[in-house]
């Protein structure tokens, strides 16, 4: 068994069987892996639309959202508000309120109950843990606010009823396109290392849980040899160096999120590999891996999530949820592959402008 | 008798301000609505909690960093025993006993083999940070005993949230045990001058240990009082919360060298800090804004009760 | 005025809040004198004096130096225009070495750099420390030595100085005669090259064996400044406490004691340091002086009595049972006043009122609560019977002049009627009239039963004092003897330093 | 001569002990190589610099808890110069000039409003983090110049990486600073006996004034080597490097109430520290793990240089 032998996170479970078939899939474009936690089917994201009569209708609401974010600082966290923002302001949407527990459920609870003095009439926000957060969100959601969440539910509330929907990346599929792309860029076969965040948080779960179940799956040839954690994005040099230190021979590593990715790659440039020999994949497409995979750095893919088309997604549940429509209870943004050869392409899709001009000066090299 | 000094009241002073501030500028916001203010005494009441113990232990002249992670242990321990299926007073039994376990190493090791208590309780910090992932592999254990949800969470008696009485409870005890008695006289002596304190028979040794053992105590119960409001324990409860509560207390105007303290002070010190965090949210600012003013507010609070050179 | 006078203080005022402490007070220095400045606890002597050194600001009045006008707005300028002091409550960094706090500020630097030549520093110091006839390690921290020890660097640390105006705020209050002797000879021969001295001490038998004139100051103002060849002790005092005040710090044989089983005995005591073998009984109502050279380990031997050490071998019985350690002894009515008030005695930022309740907290709560009312007779009792000057007994002890701190350590202990009560040095900064209520007070304690050890390095205290005396020499009690055997302190002076006396015959063998 | 205590030598020798227990147990899982004990010095250097600083702060018997945020300031405000087009020595200059404006904010509130500066530095903390979020809206900022990525980064100068010569120039330029100079002597004084100081003519405010400086400069630079490290500059960086640099100072014998400190004791410290997390990652285990172990081993190290009862 390809990673059966090393040691994973403290909160790893098996991946399901379903998943199993799926990661036996050679193309998965077509095809939403991760189910919704309450079993329902993805509903795509492209496909949501408003008609112009709803658009109106919305406007003549004069209706308030506020907005409660579990982190900042990235730009899947930029891109989501501004995706979020955008939309809003077409919508006449007005945001009341803007918060950040920065990683901590306590300060969302406090976050949470100081929204709901303002009674909006829409809430948006990511739960940094289904199970801690629950009372809070049902209290805002009791005294009347919709509810939309960012990737995960809390429990105890039910879709269509207490809120409208989950709008999610396909975590699993996300983790499956990482395996891709590192089995890709290390010429199908070699010893690889999965850095992972450590802390139980719903989304990084699904998607370690994905790699894995794709590696077995499909890539007997390539070896993960090694898990190992950051609690911390900023320490995710210090674990890459330890793990370099100790398996100098590594062909590959997927490091979970850009800035630990980054870290990744000076620790590999300063043990004296080179991006020849040793390839990085991550699943945050943001100026920094883009940059490094322009200039042939050690980052030769991403499995990216669409933050920005997320956020427009995220509204607008908001405004038909707003005005009295049915909406699908767990709508799915699907990730999309990046490597060097479709990087002008893949930046476009995600940021909507060009390839910077330093980016496409590094690709032309 | 002394003339009494404004000075030491700016704590309750900028209460007011602060108060008085964000009840005319966003009052029709639903700031001073009674679910509101209850709002911000319930979710201060841990930090408020810690905070009292803290008074105590920064009394006696120590520091306790390792209240965050203590509490996140508590709750885990008595949300696993009513998983179990034992009765929640038997939880609340265990998750104090772990708290306690904790306030018993870090006194030893202060009192016992003499390590700055900043150093214990930092390496106390992690340690059982660590443990706490490991106790349940990082994941949340969601408490349905309804009882205890009620007690420590978000029960209401007389129409006051559970939160709220917990904490005025908590802080009147400490009030009263720190000024009217002779353990308090003891503490305080001991923070004051520790050798002076020795040479009049005061066993500062013991002090000291019973100061950590009453935070660790106290870092239990606000363990519980986050898991009963959460209805759920898990791994990062209370994380930074040290910091806040250390703030509270110096807020509240005890000194950090020890010898002097004020569990009212504290009580208004937490209370400012929360009152501070829920308004400014309320008036809609960013992230960066709120932490921008709020950093301010704390150190012109203090400013504003001094004496310019004193 | 004559330009003989290096320095002029006019009309010096200095509040502090709303009380005066110095009401336009003027004091003058003439080149090459040791001046003597008197005056009770309290009356602002070393309030002046800080002004002088920077310390405070005045809020009126001038200082000329040299005949010229000086604005000495902090401690740096005043060393500028050479001033240095030796203070009462001390200029040392506790957690810095002899050398490195007597050099503080004025480091020798290596040749043509600006790092210090440390082992130039120690060098120095050694010699200075030499010519004060003590063998204290420069490497030491100092926050390691005794208080005697420290006072001796204090004094070192002023002369390093090498300034004009060199005050000397109680030099000697923890010093005993040899080292006395040693400062003395010291400053008469500074003196002698020019120097002039302000000498600020509460010893009256040194001023007029010291000091060329005396000026002496009451609650604020100076009452008296006069050559000392024309004046006497009593004159002093009567100017000092005001007329009608006679303070008696005179010794009267309190008789024969009934003979009573001793409540202390300690029997072969040997300890981690100096001492080797001793012994020694206390009866109720007896007052018994130990007398030692500094460093000779007489504190040693009150904290291993008090249950703060632990001997290496020997007993110690109190009421026919052995003590065990410090809450025992407490508990069965021993107590301590500990030699050094700032640091054991104190503490310096609780008010007047907890240092006093401190020791007595078992006796003031019931059932863990605090009676204050109680507690606040018995502080008010303190504070009146020891003449304790306070604006109230919620001033910080901070606030208090260092005689007034040390009355509240004794008056602490007091409050507790002990059965016996140890005394190290505790008239350290006591100005003469308290010093007699202190004694008086001691000895009528003592006439309803309590037994006394005081331990003193001013002979003339242990012999207003004790009933009998015990001289600690090389590690053991060398001599016992009855006071009324002792004629003059010289002889005391020489038992202690290791001569035998030959008037009395040991009490006990 | 005192007597030797090798209890002053804890630190070194627990280093050492460390150093060889991985060398034994992991040296050929590529503990040893020349290239992972120049990463524990590289991933120290920002705690070490910091820590320098801190030592000097801390003996002069005061603390700073803004030195992480100030870290994150220097490096956006450096990063932001450089992208603007200006030259990097430019940058640096910017940079720095932060790092002395926090420092001279810290400075002016601890001795001219005489603030504590626990407090004052908490607040700060708070306020600068947030200035951190605000100036590039959280967004990293990139650092394309190869000349500052080097010298302060990744670079090497004759075989050594330049962030181990910057802590050890720093490291070397503190210790002699604190041992031989008479600012030195008055840190100490300061730390030791303020009281005291002052009367000995040590114009303790200055001396508390300049310190703050220094940990503001000594932060600008950490903040530096973060962003040339990670050829980016976050808003985040330095989060909780308080609270470590605070721990490498302690660790290494300086006292936390000030009037005794060591800087090469603090470098020790760092070291240790740095070595401990690096040990640990290599055998492999997990944050949990690493976390109770980590803290356990700073707790032990101090414990074991303790005489019971001292
Ligand atoms: N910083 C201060 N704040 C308030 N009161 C003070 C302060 N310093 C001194 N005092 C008061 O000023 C008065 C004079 O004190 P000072 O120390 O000058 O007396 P002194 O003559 O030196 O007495 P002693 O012989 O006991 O040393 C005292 O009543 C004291 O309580
Ligand atoms: N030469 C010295 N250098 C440094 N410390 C010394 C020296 N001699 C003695 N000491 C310390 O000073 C203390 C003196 O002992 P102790 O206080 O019991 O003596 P004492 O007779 O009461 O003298 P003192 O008058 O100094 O109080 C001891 O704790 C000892 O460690
Ligand atoms: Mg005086
Ligand atoms: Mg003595």
């Amino acid at each position: 068994d390809v990673a059966a032998d090393i040691k994973h996170p403290l909160w790893y479970t098996e991946p399901s069987a379903k998943t199993m078939e799926l990661a036996k899939l050679d193309d998965l474009s077509n095809t939403v892996v991760s189910d919704g936690q309450r079993g329902e089917p993805g509903f795509p994201a492209a496909d949501l639309k408003l008609t112009d009569e709803q658009i109106e209708k919305v406007k003549a609401g004069n209706f308030t959202v506020a907005i409660s974010m579990g982190w900042l600082g990235d730009d899947w966290a930029s891109q989501q508000l501004i995706g979020l923002k955008e939309t809003f302001e077409k919508l006449g949407i007005k945001v009341v309120a803007e918060t950040n527990a920065n990683w901590d459920d306590a300060k969302q609870i406090a976050d949470l109950e100081a929204i709901s003095v303002l009674q909006p009439d829409l809430l948006v926000s990511i739960p940094l843990n289904g199970q801690t957060t629950a009372s809070a969100y049902k209290k805002i959601a009791e005294a009347g606010s919709k509810v939309v969440f960012i990737d995960q539910a809390v429990d105890g509330m039910e879709p269509g009823k207490d809120y409208a929907a989950i709008i999610s990346s396909d975590n699993l599929a996300l983790g499956m396109y990482l395996a891709d792309a590192l089995h890709e860029a290390i010429g199908g076969e070699g010893d690889v290392a999965a850095m992972y965040f450590a802390n139980d948080f719903y989304v990084t779960n699904l998607r370690y849980e994905g790699f894995i179940a794709r590696v077995m799956a499909k890539y007997p040839d390539m070896h993960v040899v090694v898990a190992a954690g950051h609690n911390d994005p900023n320490k995710g040099q210090e674990v890459a160096q330890g793990v370099l230190a100790r398996y100098p021979s590594l062909d590959g590593m997927y490091a979970s999120w850009s800035i630990p990715a980054m870290g990744a790659a000076i620790a590999a440039n300063v043990a004296g590999r080179t991006p020849g020999d040793f390839k990085i994949v991550n699943e945050n497409f943001d100026q920094i891996v883009a940059l490094n995979m322009a200039q042939n750095g050690f980052i030769a893919g991403i499995s990216s999530q669409r933050p920005y088309d997320q956020g427009v997604a995220e509204a607008t549940i908001g405004a038909l949820t707003l005005i009295g429509e049915e909406t699908p209870s767990y709508v799915v943004v699907p990730p999309l592959k990046v490597t060097r050869d479709t990087l002008p392409e893949g930046y476009k899709t995600i940021y909507r402008i060009d390839l910077p001009e330093e980016m496409s000066g590094a690709l032309s090299n | 008798m002394p003339k009494i000094q404004w000075q030491n009241y700016v704590v309750y002073i900028f209460f007011i301000v602060v108060l008085a501030f964000f009840g005319f500028t966003i009052g029709d916001s639903g700031f001073l609505t009674v679910t509101n203010l209850f709002n911000i005494a319930r979710t201060t009441a841990m930090i408020t909690i810690m905070a009292v113990a803290m008074t105590f232990v920064i009394s006696a002249g120590e520091l306790d960093l390792s209240v965050g992670s203590t509490a996140a242990l508590a709750a885990l321990v008595g949300a696993l025993v009513m998983q179990a299926g034992y009765p929640w007073p038997l939880a609340v039994m265990a998750a104090l006993a772990a708290g306690l376990g904790v306030g018993a190493l870090n006194g030893f090791f202060v009192t016992v083999i003499s390590i700055p208590s900043f150093l214990v309780t930092l390496g106390m910090m992690q340690f059982i940070r660590g443990l706490d992932m490991r106790v349940t592999y990082t994941n949340p254990v969601s408490i349905s005993n309804q009882s205890f949800n009620a007690i420590f969470g978000s029960g209401k008696f007389y129409g006051l949230p559970s939160l709220l009485i917990w904490s005025v409870v908590i802080a009147g005890i400490g009030h009263v045990v720190l000024k009217y008695t002779s353990f308090g006289r003891e503490i305080l002596a001991t923070g004051g001058n520790r050798l002076a304190a020795e040479y009049s028979g005061v066993k500062t040794r013991k002090v000291k240990f019973a100061v950590f053992l009453l935070s660790g105590a106290a870092a239990a119960l606000a363990g519980m009082l986050y898991s009963g409001m959460m209805q759920t324990a898990r791994f990062n409860f209370g994380e930074g919360a040290e910091l806040m509560a250390i703030a509270a207390v110096i807020l509240g105007g005890t000194s950090l060298f020890g010898g002097k303290g004020t569990i009212l002070g504290t009580f208004a010190g937490s209370l400012l800090i929360g009152t501070i965090n829920n308004g400014l949210i309320i008036m809609g600012l960013d992230v960066s804004e709120q932490m921008m003013v709020a950093g301010a507010i704390i150190i012109l609070a203090v400013a504003f009760g001094k004496k310019p050179n004193g | 005025m004559t330009t003989s006078h290096i320095l002029e203080m006019s009309d010096i005022a200095k509040s502090f809040g709303k009380i005066p402490v110095l009401k336009r007070v003027s004091f003058n220095l003439r080149r090459g004198e040791i001046h003597a400045l008197m005056g009770g606890n309290g009356a602002g002597k070393s309030t002046l004096m800080k002004i002088l050194t920077g310390v405070y600001n005045r809020d009126g009045g001038s200082v000329r130096i040299e005949g010229a006008e000086v604005e000495l707005h902090d401690t740096a300028a005043a060393e500028r225009a050479g001033v240095a002091m030796i203070f009462q409550e001390f200029s040392l960094i506790p957690t810095l070495t002899v050398a490195q706090n007597i050099f503080l500020k004025h480091e020798p630097r290596l040749p043509g750099t600006p790092f210090i030549n440390n082992a130039e520093m120690v060098r120095r110091s050694r010699d200075l420390l030499h010519k004060l006839g003590v063998d204290i390690d420069p490497e030491a921290p100092v926050g390691s030595l005794s208080v005697g020890y420290m006072q001796i660097v204090e004094i070192a640390k002023a002369l390093s100085k090498q300034a004009r105006i060199l005050v000397m705020d109680e030099p000697t209050s923890s010093l005993s005669e040899a080292e006395t002797e040693a400062l003395f000879a010291l400053v008469r021969r500074l003196r002698d090259d020019g120097l002039s001295v302000v000498y600020i001490s509460h010893r009256m038998a040194e001023i007029l064996e010291l000091c060329d004139r005396v000026t002496v100051m009451r609650d604020g103002q100076t009452v008296l400044t006069e050559d000392c060849a024309a004046m006497s002790v009593e004159h002093i005092v009567d100017a000092m406490l005001g007329a009608g005040n006679t303070a008696s710090f005179t010794w009267h044989d309190r008789g024969e004691l009934p003979d009573a089983e001793p409540i202390l005995r300690v029997r072969n005591l040997k300890l981690d340091t100096r001492i080797q073998d001793v012994s020694f009984d206390i009866r109720p109502g007896e007052i018994v002086g130990l007398a030692g050279l500094m460093g000779s380990g007489r504190s040693e031997i009150a904290e291993t009595i008090f249950g703060r050490q632990s001997p290496v071998s020997g007993t110690i019985e109190f009421d026919g049972k052995p003590l065990r350690g410090q809450a025992d002894a407490i508990a069965r009515g021993v107590a301590l006043v500990p030699e050094d008030r700032r640091k054991m005695g104190l503490v310096l930022d609780h008010s007047v009122r907890d240092n006093i309740v401190l020791p007595n907290l078992d006796r003031f709560s019931r059932h863990l609560f605090m009676r204050d009312g109680a507690a606040m007779t018995t502080v008010n009792a303190t504070i009146r019977d020891l003449g304790i000057k306070t604006d109230g007994p919620e001033k910080l002890a901070r606030l208090l002049s260092g005689g007034n701190q040390q009355k509240i350590v004794i008056g602490k202990w007091l409050a507790r009627n002990p059965r016996l009560l140890i005394l190290d040095e505790p008239t350290i900064g006591v100005d003469v009239g308290a010093k007699s209520e202190i004694v008086e007070t001691v000895r009528a304690m003592a006439d309803r039963g309590m037994a006394v050890l005081v331990i003193s390095s001013e002979l003339e205290e242990i012999m207003a004092i004790s009933d009998r005396i015990l001289v600690l020499h090389g590690g053991r009690i060398v001599q016992q003897m009855n006071r009324r055997d002792v004629a003059t302190e010289e002889e005391l002076h020489h038992a202690i330093q290791g001569h035998r006396i030959h008037a009395s015959d040991a009490r006990h063998a």
